[in-house]
């Protein structure tokens, strides 16, 4: 399969006046044509701010791209100037955000933000572009479309507000779409519709999805590959099954055994002590290390390498010496 | 609907009006008489302003006067009050309105100026002005435009409404400090518009920076800038009695300083219950405008 | 009997008014509508449901917090639902909550120990002040926070930490329920298995009772004895922690079964209870059964009759149709 | 998140070192700064101003009438011949006192009024804000024109008239914080806990509802001396022969035309003062709650 998406060493940080944090610190990774790619994380890994990179939406933010690349078909995004990335926004590229209830404009009509991005980035003129969004609508299962073009955002519950950022959002047949915690501020019945749908919507547009999520289970649902960020970093990257059966990370093992399980009967929880490292605070060495139970001396001294082989990429000294073996058996 | 929250409202001021003759100090009968006036004369002017009745009797004979547009007699020339504030309202109208008109337009424009290009310069220059705007007496800035502009360049009349010139300097001494407030207010409800998600949205859906400025965050700053707009009206109406002192000007906000100088209290009463009714509906137009732009009144 | 129950709640309602415009159509929110559980000594009892279900206001209900329109609740043996303000003060302090919001709950301006010390300004008048300070400090140890951090304000630290001075102002008063409302939502996954853990400790340590409230059903599996699931301001099932997963009886309770992600689950095609539609308004919730306009096995009796709490067994009651004499085989 | 180092955390009392922090706040801003120092040299004038005064503001020297501004007299002298810069001085007293002590009333009343309202809500609520409205109905100045119209002109009239038209402002400035914060989960837990209504206004609203107070506080100085002025420029202040900011204007407008200075310098002083007390209140909204808004 082509690769849709490569990003080198994006690193994304908020500079203030003094010192610059820095958010996304080096992260690689590539989605091919066709894939729902998982990121995976808790808050202040990083994962929000890798999407918004890749949209270039920094600006209402102080954030900003500081060094890296976002090859989409071949074109690096960072590159573009503002007006020819505007190209590429909701025509190549769309992203879905986590609130439904804030993604729309609340004193404008619906019909009136469906037909705008149509308007906006394909030759169709008001009438087409009304019928394009009303069949658009109808494709996310949205009853009585024709009635909700006139109606506004909050006369619509949070499910069906998701539904019409989705519509909006695939109304010009990008190739990528970036869902942001779509399904987080939705009830449990109402995620599953709409994973089923983001689902249903890929397998017939063969678009590839980046879906970004706090969430284990939903990933577990909806992904192919999963990247597992932890504090700026991607710490590691696995086909989804294959994660979840044997994952190596120690923090993505923690997390897993960490969320209680349905029907184990569970007396106690395992958990990872600790909390998060701070981005003006971070540790030495692994930034992991101060809540790792694998933790050694090296751990705090040196930054790990992402050690890649057949089964195993991760960012962990554990796997230094299996990596090196596998290596000098070739 | 709020046609019937209003009438309270309109009941219990035009009460607190009322009461306002009953309330100053001395006795409005004698004032009417004259201060060399005999017992019978004060006994006359009493039982013609109704005094010897029942408060409550009194009020509905003055409710009643209203209906009809009786607005009593002024003590200082004897002529009916009706007729002597509609020779004035014409003239105080037009200065607010032209007032409210130029302040609006120009505050709007800097406010959203200063919100598009927040913190750069034409953001700093236009909150400079707002703050000075604000902080500005208008009667002093009436004092030096009237030199600089009538005195010195003779560019308008000092003073008078003979002319649309003679409207343009008390309208821009009386709009300044309005239009102060409403750049400062247009500025931080759209820079605050500009914050939400739904820009990001729009941004994200590759709408350059005019439609999102135009054609989404407005929209939603409007809202809370129309309602301030109505509020300061008040402001509007209680510096128009300073500015068209300071001009001169034909009004009702000169009429009400003569008024008080003589002691006129049927004028005076009629003149702020006047001021409270404009204050109530231009509030109460605002109102219906807010339902109009907020979608979410609407329909609730 | 009634003294193995610690609370027992009976046909508690509460419809919340809104207010609306034109017509003068009084509409009411109906945020609980006649429910009824009981809560043993020492137990966890869970409550779990969707947005709008009640499951808050139920907590708040119990707490006093919000006064309710009928029904009782027997509280330690007292009926305590029509209680003066002033008396309600004396059951507070057996009565504690817990909240979701670790970054709301606790007042911006105060330090730590100022937010723990006002629970014992107000209920221990008679202790002095070193005698409070080490109660403070030993509850801090307890859980989990380093008493070397008492003058700080609460935004210094993460949420978990504040979770965990909300869970030590709770206990302060050393009371016998807590009311515990969605208290790990706002965690991340690693911190929530932190604070789940550290409840658990303290409720062997200080033989509490929990109300556990959360929308998230393996969050409640974990932690309850108990469980009952609410729907639009009903219980539609109340099961022990045993059953509700190997042997759920309302629809509605498979569906949420289904419907979390678990992890590892093959994201192959279903076959379990998938619902359609949206969650009805609880200001116009759907005649009869209110879960019959999603349910699967609607039958035509759902859309009219109210289904009644019926007792299948020591561990299991439920509010379907289904389960009514003579449709027992049609369920299984 | 925010991991704060704290070597010995009992060796600063709480509240200085909030005070430390907003006196720092204002310094780092250069035009609140400014705006603060100009404020401080203001209560300083207020405080001794009718001692240090040049030249007696009140004693008339006809041999001087109306002379420009010169190193003598550097605002000048009146159509009295009187010093205007004694004059200003010796007015800053009676400016800032009837502004300050007419918002100071108005200000205890409406936050009385706002958290008793807010708080209890129900018949009260409906009440004082019915009130609010009325008074709200009457546009600031033509309320204080019929207040000073009633009790007659005076300064001390002038006092209870401003502070008539603030109490509705802060009344519902107050009740519309003590609503949100009431239903602020910290509140809530409060209540929970069994605390009484007192310690929960007390304890919990009132230092919520203390940012947006001072900040309409140091905001209402300004306007306050505005209106004031204006009601001296019209007549029903202070006595025309006080050195009032406002009634030096009024008395002298007549000679603007052969004198601008005599009309220049006391409008000047009342735009900066008023100035500075906005700019101030901007600085410290910033300082003490980025979100509220105008």
């Amino acid at each position: 399969m082509a690769k849709l998406l490569e990003v080198n060493n994006l690193q994304t940080g908020f500079k203030n006046s003094n010192d610059t944090l820095k958010v996304v610190r080096g992260i690689d990774f590539h989605l091919e044509e066709g894939e729902i790619l998982g990121i995976v994380g808790e808050s202040g890994s990083g994962k929000s701010v890798t999407a918004l990179s890749i949209m270039r939406l920094l600006h209402d933010t102080p954030g900003e791209i500081l060094s890296g690349e976002v090859n989409y078909k071949g074109t690096d995004l960072t590159k573009l100037t503002e007006k020819q990335m505007r190209k590429y926004r909701g025509k190549e590229v769309s992203m879905i955000f986590q609130e439904p209830m804030t993604t729309l404009n609340p004193v404008l009509k619906i019909g009136r933000q469906m037909k705008e991005v149509i308007l906006l980035h394909t030759e169709l003129n008001r009438k087409q572009a009304h019928q394009h969004a009303v069949e658009t609508l109808e494709s996310v299962g949205i009853p009585r479309a024709k009635d909700i073009m006139n109606e506004y955002p909050h006369q619509l519950s949070g499910g069906m507000r998701q539904r019409v950022v989705i519509a909006m959002q695939i109304s010009c047949n990008p190739s990528l779409l970036i869902a942001d915690e779509p399904t987080t501020a939705l009830d449990v019945t109402i995620q599953k519709q709409i994973l089923k749908l983001l689902k249903d919507i890929q397998k017939k547009t063969g678009m590839g999805i980046i879906f970004i999520t706090h969430d284990l289970g939903v990933v577990s649902k909806i992904c192919d590959r999963v990247n597992v960020m932890y504090a700026g970093e991607i710490v590691e990257s696995a086909e989804t099954r294959d994660l979840f059966n044997h994952p190596k990370h120690p923090y993505t093992k923690g997390l897993i055994e960490s969320i209680p399980k349905l029907g184990h009967n569970q007396e106690r929880l395992s958990s990872i002590p600790g909390t998060v490292p701070n981005l003006n605070d971070m540790p030495k060495g692994c930034t992991f290390s101060p809540r790792c139970n694998f933790v050694m001396d090296r751990c705090h001294a040196e930054h790990p390498d992402f050690y890649e082989t057949d089964n195993i990429s991760c960012r962990c000294f554990l796997y230094d010496q299996i990596a090196e073996e596998r290596m000098s058996h070739v | 609907m709020r046609i019937l929250n209003l009438i309270p409202l309109l009941i219990i001021v035009s009460f607190v009006v009322f009461m306002f003759v009953h309330i100053i100090p001395g006795d409005p009968a004698r004032l009417l008489a004259g201060q060399d006036a005999t017992r019978e004369e004060v006994e006359l002017a009493r039982s013609v302003l109704n005094l010897d009745k029942p408060l409550l009797q009194q009020y509905f004979i003055y409710m009643s006067g209203l209906f009809v547009g009786d607005l009593g007699f002024s003590i200082k020339s004897g002529a009916s009050v009706a007729q002597i504030i509609s020779d004035r309202i014409l003239p105080s109208l037009g200065l607010t309105f032209a007032s409210i008109v130029w302040a609006t337009v120009v505050g709007m424009l800097i406010g959203i100026l200063s919100a598009t290009f927040r913190n750069r310069w034409p953001d700093q220059l236009g909150m400079l002005t707002a703050i000075s705007g604000i902080s500005l007496p208008n009667f002093w800035v009436g004092l030096v435009i009237i030199q600089i502009f009538s005195v010195q360049l003779g560019w308008f009349p000092t003073g008078g409404a003979g002319s649309w010139q003679s409207y343009i300097m008390p309208s821009f001494a009386l709009g300044a400090g309005i239009m102060a407030i409403i750049a400062r207010f247009t500025r931080s409800s759209l820079v605050e518009s500009l914050k939400q998600d739904y820009i990001r949205t729009g941004r994200s859906k590759g709408l350059g920076k005019g439609s999102i400025v135009f054609g989404h965050a407005l929209k939603n700053s409007l809202i809370p800038v129309i309602t301030v707009t109505g509020l300061q009206f008040g402001f509007l109406l209680g510096g128009s009695v300073v500015v068209e002192t300071v001009f001169s000007f034909p009004g009702l906000g000169t009429l009400l300083i003569d008024s008080i100088q003589f002691r006129d209290y049927p004028v005076i009463q009629a003149l702020i219950l006047l001021f409270a009714l404009q204050f109530i509906l231009v509030n109460f137009i605002v109102d219906i405008i807010y339902g109009f732009v907020n979608p979410k009144i609407r329909y609730d | 009997m009634s003294n193995e129950y610690l609370l027992e709640i009976k046909e508690l309602k509460k419809h919340f008014p809104i207010k609306e415009g034109f017509m003068k159509e009084k509409k009411v929110v109906k945020a609980v509508d006649s429910i009824s559980f009981n809560i043993k000594q020492g137990e966890t009892f869970g409550l779990v449901g969707e947005s709008g279900c009640g499951k808050s206001t139920t907590g708040r209900l119990i707490n006093g917090l919000i006064d309710a329109d009928s029904g009782e609740i027997i509280f330690n043996n007292h009926q305590i639902d029509s209680l003066s303000t002033k008396q309600w003060r004396k059951v507070r302090k057996e009565m504690q909550m817990v909240f979701q919001d670790p970054y709301a709950s606790l007042s911006p301006r105060m330090t730590v120990k100022e937010i723990l010390m006002e629970p014992l300004n107000i209920h221990f008048k008679n202790l002095n002040e070193k005698e409070k300070e080490e109660r403070v400090e030993l509850l801090l140890k307890k859980c989990g926070i380093n008493p070397y951090h008492l003058n700080k304000y609460a935004h210094e630290f993460s949420g978990g930490q504040r979770q965990r001075i909300g869970i030590a102002r709770a206990l302060i008063l050393q009371p016998q329920l807590i009311i515990a409302d969605e208290p790990v939502s706002a965690l991340d996954v690693s911190i929530q298995s932190q604070i789940l853990n550290l409840m658990k400790d303290l409720q062997e340590e200080f033989n509490l009772t929990y109300l556990f409230v959360s929308h998230d059903l393996s969050v409640i599996e974990f932690i309850s004895d108990r469980i009952g699931v609410m729907y639009l301001g009903d219980i539609v099932e109340i099961s022990s922690k045993e059953k509700i997963f190997n042997d759920p009886k309302h629809p509605y309770t498979k569906a949420l079964l289904s419907a979390i992600p678990q992890i590892g689950e093959t994201s192959g095609e279903e076959e379990e209870v998938s619902l359609q539609g949206d969650i009805p308004s609880a200001s116009n919730p759907p005649s009869g059964c209110k879960f019959h306009t999603r349910c699967p096995f609607a039958m035509e009796q759902c859309k009219t009759i109210i289904p009644r709490q019926r007792i299948l067994n020591d561990e299991q009651t439920v509010a379907c149709h289904l389960y009514e004499e003579g449709m027992i085989n049609n369920a299984t | 998140m925010n991991t704060v180092t704290m070597e010995s955390p009992k060796d600063l009392p709480k509240r200085k070192s909030r005070m430390q922090k907003i006196v720092k706040e204002i310094t780092r801003k250069k035009v609140t700064l400014i705006s603060s120092i100009f404020i401080m040299i203001l209560i300083i004038a207020a405080i001794i101003g009718p001692w240090i005064t040049p030249y007696n503001p009140a004693a008339p020297d006809y041999s001087n009438i109306l002379s420009p501004p010169s190193l003598a007299h550097i605002f000048g002298t009146d159509a009295y011949g009187r010093d205007i810069f004694s004059r200003i001085l010796a007015g800053t007293q009676i400016s800032l006192s009837v502004s300050v002590s007419a918002v100071l009333i108005g200000a205890v009343i409406g936050t009385i009024l706002g958290l008793v309202s807010g708080f209890f809500g129900k018949l009260v609520d409906k009440l004082i804000m019915r009130v609010c409205d009325v008074l709200f109905a009457f546009p600031d100045i033509i309320l204080a024109i019929g207040i000073v119209a009633i009790l007659g002109p005076g300064l001390r009239n002038v006092v209870i008239a401003v502070a008539f038209f603030s109490v509705p402002s802060f009344a519902r400035l107050v009740r519309g914080t003590t609503l949100e914060v009431k239903e602020q989960l910290f509140v809530e837990s409060a209540r929970s806990m069994g605390a009484s209504r007192r310690r929960i206004i007390f304890k919990h609203i009132f230092p919520e509802t203390l940012p947006s107070i001072m900040v309409y506080f140091t905001m209402s100085i300004g306007t306050t001396i505005l209106a004031a002025a204006s009601l001296s420029f019209l007549g029903l202040g202070a006595d025309p022969s006080t050195p009032d900011w406002g009634a030096m204007l009024s008395t002298s407008r007549d000679y603007i035309g052969s004198a601008f200075h005599v009309v220049f310098f006391p409008g000047l002083i009342i735009f900066l003062t008023v100035l500075s007390f906005n700019v101030f209140g901007d600085g410290l909204r910033e300082i003490l709650d980025p979100k509220l808004k105008d």
